[in-house]
């Protein structure tokens, strides 16, 4: 039986249990073992954690990285015992890694771009993730392509850009109190990076009686779904954890036996344009309009999607 | 020995709790004057008295816990566990806000009472046990919900966090201000007569019309701004925020019992001088135990406070919390070495640290320098304190 | 010496073989020893020779590893101060266990507040009565609300003694209680043993100085590396047969011991 | 009194760290029993030792700040700010290694001097002090590389974080640990001679071969098992690794002060009694800025040490870090109260946590439960010491 | 009783007109005094009257708030502890000042460690010299070898002692040295304080027993609420007198105060 070890970086948002058990469900269809280490948000623990994966016996490794710099030391490791790794949802930048993934500037532009339609000028409020995950800066580049142009012809002015600390719902909440105070609440849109924040984004209009501007998000969380059916975010992109979970597993499976794994595309866009075997999924952006898609996809449940949402306002997938 | 020492060396006045009250006003006007003004709107000052409300609340038992020595790191993970907990009954187990409450309630309790027999009976030290707690509470927070977000939702209940509904009001505001203004200026009275009764000297009368009359006049002061500030999209204005009522309930009852009960005292004394206290008596176990059973109570009176506040049960609730919270306690004045600190201190400390962080997201400072900043005022805060008690030799 | 009207009442304590080790010190080794109401019994011996250990023991502040301990002829089981101060024993402890941080009127009741019909402190009853007793004992004490790490020795000595004073002991434990006190203040404590004498409390008295041992006691117990080397009325003896008791461990010579004083 | 205890008790032996290597061995065992011997592979003890140098190097000094009455929160953060910038020098500025670490070991000396200064001739309490170091160099770490990642590339450089090529080979290897061997061998020869040459009592010979026999085979079996280990696509195995080594060093140097020079005993003595210290004569406010400077210094080689082995210095380097530090300085016995604590303990303890850890790893524990068990296991480790202690009526 | 046989040496110690105050509290309040080669001054007064506080201010433990020291004629600045040692001043601390977790070898030389010619403690020399300087006081004291917070009272007193005695002081500061100790042990300090006159040293003896003061001291000074009542020839005074100076404040009538014993 082949095993693949996983390498978690945190387990604090909640999407990734969501790919977890997508691997493991795939892992075992397909006669493997599946091994895992979450590294708590360390880099200096992800390497621990991977040395021991492979210590366990792992033959393949799918590692979500914290850091896509400082996990080289383990993936070279890896590489010269002839370990393939999988750069999964994140990218790493090394020779024979293969990579997977949602593309986060594109997570980026999916958030500026739905917010942007609901809400083409005015002022706006950039909440940017943990200031030590790189994504937080991928994402943020992602959404200023989108506006670039509104903020240079000054349709959009940018009046308030905050760092979220670890990514904690509760400190982007103060953040877009304080800067709610400071523009005496006049904002117009929220980019949020992701659906933690939004929550906190959320709890803090609410509190000043702020309804109905856009507020994006990412990851598809079940509370956050709720929330673009009660209308108080606009969108949560969504990455279908689940099949970036299965196509990994099958590409594991396929890497560790020699094989070619289908669909797989050369990429080079990285910084130091280095060419790698890739597979990259479609992220969907979920809005009013399209909440059924994840319903259908047996995502969530209608009535988890649909609690205390007021049937008259009700969107057409609450129906 | 000189026992004629000035009269307002003798009052009952704690100075260095002045001189935190001038370093908070000073910080305030310094953020005052950058903002032009901003920083005392009714609106930061609202925001702010709310932001610090769950670190203070469980600052004020922090106080406690390390005057008697001991030290709580796992607050952050316990609260957040409490707090997941309490919103994943609520939102997926379908259970009343109440009947959550007090299921949160009595599961802090057991841990809060657990950490508290390993470290009072087994003579574990709390740092020990508590690092333990630390990692294992915030564990379980992940296991309650599986890592899931828990909305909460109930109206009620979203008011204990504060939020759009979440002021008690002009009317009622200012009948609490008034109410405690009155209790504040009764007990003066009535001190002052046991006193003479007693033949125990009393200070000068304006002394003491001074010491009743600044706290009243601060409170009239607190309650008029919070009854200037109105969300647009309301009728009336906000009053004094749920959460703040909460903390100062709170503050008000534990420096009750310091100063007014046995536990109070037992717990200063342990900190004082721990083999003297078993020596005199004092039930140290069973006071340790208390004394955390207390933390416990109100842990989960934090963690109700902090998800109705963010209208949500998350994992990272509370993540690094504890060192906010032992820092405000530190700030305010409380030893680390044990026996000496107070609950009114602890709230001085807490403010301190919210208004610098509110101050500087108004300001616009970027995250790095925010943190420097942040970091060094805190010692600043400390130093003047440090050099107070160098001048007047007092340890 | 003890001149006491009562009637010939049975031991107040009875310590019997008692024993206690510390790791591999064994700090005080099979002593048996009785303490009658209104009587002194000074416990003498060299630095270390275990007095403060036997005594601790009494107080319950360290449980006794073996040997039994008997108050009015019942055996008792003292394992905590408290269950020591229930049975109506006061020590005042050679380290004076006072709380630094808390006041002279605040460590005179530690333990034992008096509380007002709302169980909460009362503070000024507290306080009049402190003053009365700390008066007592010395008449220039007038800082009383300042934290006892603020006083000088044998102020803080003062709070200690008043503790074991106030509340009425039926056995009193004295560890060097003058060790750092001045001439009128050691004067006024020999005034009070006396005084307690008379009301028939037992004593204990711990203490280095001959002129004390010969002033207040009825009897006295010499210790050697945790040994008792013999109990003698203090009448029947001389100073030097004490001194050569405590230095050499040797009982003096056709000297008969005493289990209770007359 | 009894002076003729058995040898084993006279005899200069720590029996609290004996407990806990015996914890130690209990939970490798544990581990190797449930993972099928997997535990006790080279590679995983190769990997262990390697996880735990970076802990274990600050925990050493950690033990002595803590002995002194002190603490430093702000470990991790300084050590992230200097790894960061030793990184940015070598990436961003081009300067050689190691000019870019000299210049790391100066910001650390001054950040630690500062805060050692605070501490030391201000008053501030040194929890204070870098409580807000925590949070300051947390965000100075941010603003080096405006919160870029920062690889590292040079090849020597990256030997000193172990890693590929970062084990000193199997001839080098038996090497130093002969050479330690024998220098342990012949220190127990001269002073057993030095005892009996000043008339002082020594220990029976066979203790004393025991005492010295012991760490030698362990010194022994380590190399070997170290010199087992073999990356497969590397021709030779490893030997011992480079950060391991560095640790060693630093833990023997710091015994070293501790036993045999007034540095160490100073530290001590201020930590058991501050009064006493400085009513003898002891420049108590020199020793503790040498003190935080020698933490300087070996902030410094962590930082390197750890990023070298993840090839680059990232902001978020050594988050958290002060709690693991503080607790392989605790679980291996010092006292938060100052005035006891050993360096060998904290090796103990870091190598305790991080056994914990990578067995749990090895198990396939989830992460949640992972924590939950982690932090209770931490407890019971530091429960043995505590009963031990109860048990002989040690303090 | 000073009969050395030195020259009539200019004083030792100089206190003029020295003051200082925690806080609100004066506890020394203008005190002069001064201390000769080979004399014993007796420092007496009630508890809190300030006598370890003024002590504590030549031994360069507080700073003094106004006033001037003198040392052997000069004027010095003491801020520190080590500035007075530098000065041949040791004291004998009220407190004792051990560091409880060390052992007694290790309080013995604490500050002032014997070092190997690298530099290393050496410490066979120190255990061997400690067990000298420990024998003179108490040939019980074996237990050298364990951390002193497990030693008796006394024997922690025998160590306190012992380290001013070790460092050939020329100004010996007593504060209460024989509170905890036994009478051997006290009889074994008087020794001590005799031969330590003879070889010229200076000693400041705080003691509340009127017995050490008179077989002790040359001259005694007594203070009252931190101001000096007035220094005497111990052989001028009768124990009543200087018990009326301690307790009321008055001097004896008709006596003359002496600058200096002879
Ligand atoms: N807590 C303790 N741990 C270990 N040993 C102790 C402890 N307390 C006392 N000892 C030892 O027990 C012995 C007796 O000590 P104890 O304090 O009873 O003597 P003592 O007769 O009161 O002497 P002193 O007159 O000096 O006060 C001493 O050798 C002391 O070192
Ligand atoms: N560190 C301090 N802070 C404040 N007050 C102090 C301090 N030290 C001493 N005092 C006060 O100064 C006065 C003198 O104290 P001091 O210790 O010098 O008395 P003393 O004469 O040595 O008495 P004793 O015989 O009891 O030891 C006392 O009233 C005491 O309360
Ligand atoms: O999906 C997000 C992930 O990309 C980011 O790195 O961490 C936060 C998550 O919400
Ligand atoms: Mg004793
Ligand atoms: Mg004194």
């Amino acid at each position: 039986q082949m095993t693949v070890g996983v390498s978690w970086s945190n387990f604090q948002e909640e999407r990734w249990k969501t790919d977890e058990a997508a691997i493991k469900t795939q892992l075992e269809k397909l006669g493997a073992k599946y091994i895992s280490a979450d590294a708590g948000g360390s880099p200096e623990k992800q390497l621990g954690d991977i040395e021991g994966l492979m210590t366990k016996g792992a033959k393949v490794l799918i590692v979500l990285a914290m850091d896509k710099d400082a996990i080289l030391p383990a993936v070279n490791k890896a590489t010269k015992q002839k370990v393939p790794v999988i750069a999964y949802d994140r990218l790493i930048e090394a020779p024979g890694v293969y990579y997977i993934t949602f593309d986060n500037k594109e997570v980026g532009r999916m958030q500026a771009r739905a917010v942007f339609k609901a809400q083409p000028k005015g002022n706006y409020v950039m909440i940017k993730g943990s200031p030590t995950d790189p994504n937080a800066n991928f994402l943020r580049e992602g959404q200023q392509e989108v506006i670039d142009a509104a903020v240079k012809s000054g349709a959009i002015k940018i009046v308030g850009e905050e760092y979220t600390d670890g990514w904690k719902p509760e400190v982007a909440q103060k953040n877009m109190e304080q800067i709610l105070t400071k523009n005496g609440g006049k904002v117009d849109a929220v980019v949020a990076s992701n659906d933690g924040t939004a929550g906190g984004v959320v709890a803090a209009l609410t509190s000043k009686g702020i309804k109905g501007i856009p507020v994006s998000g990412q990851d598809g969380d079940f509370a956050a779904l709720n929330r673009v059916a009660l209308g108080s975010q606009t969108v949560s992109v969504w990455k279908d954890a689940r099949d970036l979970g299965r196509e990994a597993a099958t590409a594991a499976v396929d890497l560790a036996g020699g094989k070619k794994v289908p669909g797989t595309v050369s990429w080079n866009g990285g910084e130091k344009k280095i060419a790698l075997d890739s597979h990259f999924l479609k992220p969907v952006a979920i809005t009013r309009d399209n909440l059924d898609v994840v319903v259908k996809a047996g995502w969530i449940k209608k009535d988890e999607l649909c609690k205390g949402v007021d049937a008259a306002a009700a969107p057409a997938a609450c129906k | 020995m000189n026992p004629s020492s000035p009269a307002w060396r003798n009052a009952a006045i704690d100075w260095r709790l002045v001189l935190m009250s001038l370093v908070l006003a000073a910080l305030a006007s310094a953020f005052g004057l950058m903002t032009d003004g901003l920083f005392f709107s009714p609106e930061n000052l609202y925001n702010i008295a709310q932001q610090t409300a769950v670190v203070g609340i469980v600052s004020t038992v922090m106080v406690l816990v390390i005057v008697a020595r001991h030290i709580d790191l796992s607050v952050g993970s316990v609260m957040g566990f409490v707090g997941v907990l309490i919103a994943y009954l609520q939102y997926s187990a379908n259970w009343s806000w109440p009947a959550a409450c007090l299921a949160g309630l009595a599961v802090a309790m057991a841990v809060s009472i657990y950490q508290g027999w390993l470290t009072a009976v087994l003579g574990v030290p709390s740092f020990v046990v508590t690092l333990g707690g630390l990692m294992s509470f915030r564990g379980a927070a992940f296991l309650v919900a599986d890592g899931k977000t828990q909305p909460v939702t109930n109206d009620f209940f979203l008011r204990l966090g504060g939020g759009y509904d979440g002021g008690i009001g002009t009317t009622a505001s200012w009948v609490v201000v008034g109410l405690v203004s009155l209790a504040l200026l009764l007990r003066a009275v009535q001190k002052r007569r046991s006193r003479q009764r007693h033949g125990v000297a009393t200070d000068p009368l304006w002394m003491e019309a001074l010491l009743v009359g600044a706290p009243i006049a601060l409170l009239l002061a607190f309650a008029g701004t919070m009854n200037h500030y109105q969300i647009s999209s309301k009728t009336e204005p906000q009053g004094i925020p749920v959460p703040v009522l909460i903390w100062a309930v709170v503050a008000g009852g534990l420096s009750f019992l310091v100063h007014r009960t046995r536990f109070g005292r037992y717990v200063y004394a342990m900190g004082g001088n721990p083999d003297a206290a078993a020596l005199v008596g004092i039930p140290v176990k069973r006071v340790t135990l208390q004394l955390f059973a207390l933390l416990g109570v109100l842990i989960t009176v934090a963690a109700i406070v902090s998800i109705a506040r963010l209208n949500a049960g998350t994992n990272s609730l509370g993540t690094g919390m504890e060192l906010y919270v032992i820092a405000a306690a530190v700030i305010g004045g409380t030893a680390l070495a044990g026996g000496s600190g107070s609950i009114f201190g602890s709230v001085l400390g807490a403010l301190i640290m919210q208004s610098l962080d509110s101050g500087m997201l108004l300001l616009d400072v970027s995250i790095g320098k925010r943190m420097v900043i942040i970091g060094q005022v805190l010692i600043i805060a400390v130093v003047f304190d440090v050099l107070y008690r160098k001048f007047t030799g007092d340890r | 010496m003890a001149d006491h009207s009562q009637p010939l009442a049975q031991p107040l304590v009875q310590l019997r073989d008692i024993r206690k080790a510390f790791g591999g010190v064994v700090a005080v080794d099979g002593v048996s020893i009785n303490l009658y109401p209104g009587e002194v019994v000074a416990l003498l011996g060299h630095n270390g020779a275990g007095k403060s250990t036997l005594m601790k023991m009494l107080a319950g502040a360290y449980p006794i590893d073996s040997g039994d301990t008997l108050v009015a002829g019942e055996k008792v089981h003292i394992r905590t101060p408290s269950e020591a101060q229930a049975q109506g024993i006061e020590t005042i402890y050679q380290t004076l266990a006072l709380a630094d941080n808390l006041d002279s009127v605040a460590n005179l009741f530690l333990g034992r507040e008096k509380l007002t019909p709302w169980n909460t402190l009362d503070d000024h009853f507290m306080e009049v009565n402190a003053r009365k007793v700390f008066a007592r004992l010395n008449k220039n004490f007038s800082n009383i609300r300042v934290p006892v790490r603020r006083l000088s020795g044998g102020q803080r000595q003062v709070v200690a003694i008043s503790r074991a004073l106030y509340f009425n002991a039926r056995i009193l434990i004295m560890d060097e209680p003058c060790a750092a006190l001045g001439p009128e203040e050691t004067a006024m404590v020999g005034r009070l043993v006396q005084q307690l004498k008379s009301e028939g409390v037992g004593i204990f008295l711990i203490t280095h100085d001959m002129p004390d041992v010969f002033g207040l006691s009825d009897r006295l117990a010499v210790m050697k590396n945790g040994k008792l080397v013999g109990t003698y009325n203090t009448a029947d003896v001389t100073e030097d047969e004490v001194l050569g008791m405590i230095i050499t461990g040797k009982r003096p010579e056709g000297k008969v011991q005493a289990e209770r004083s007359i």
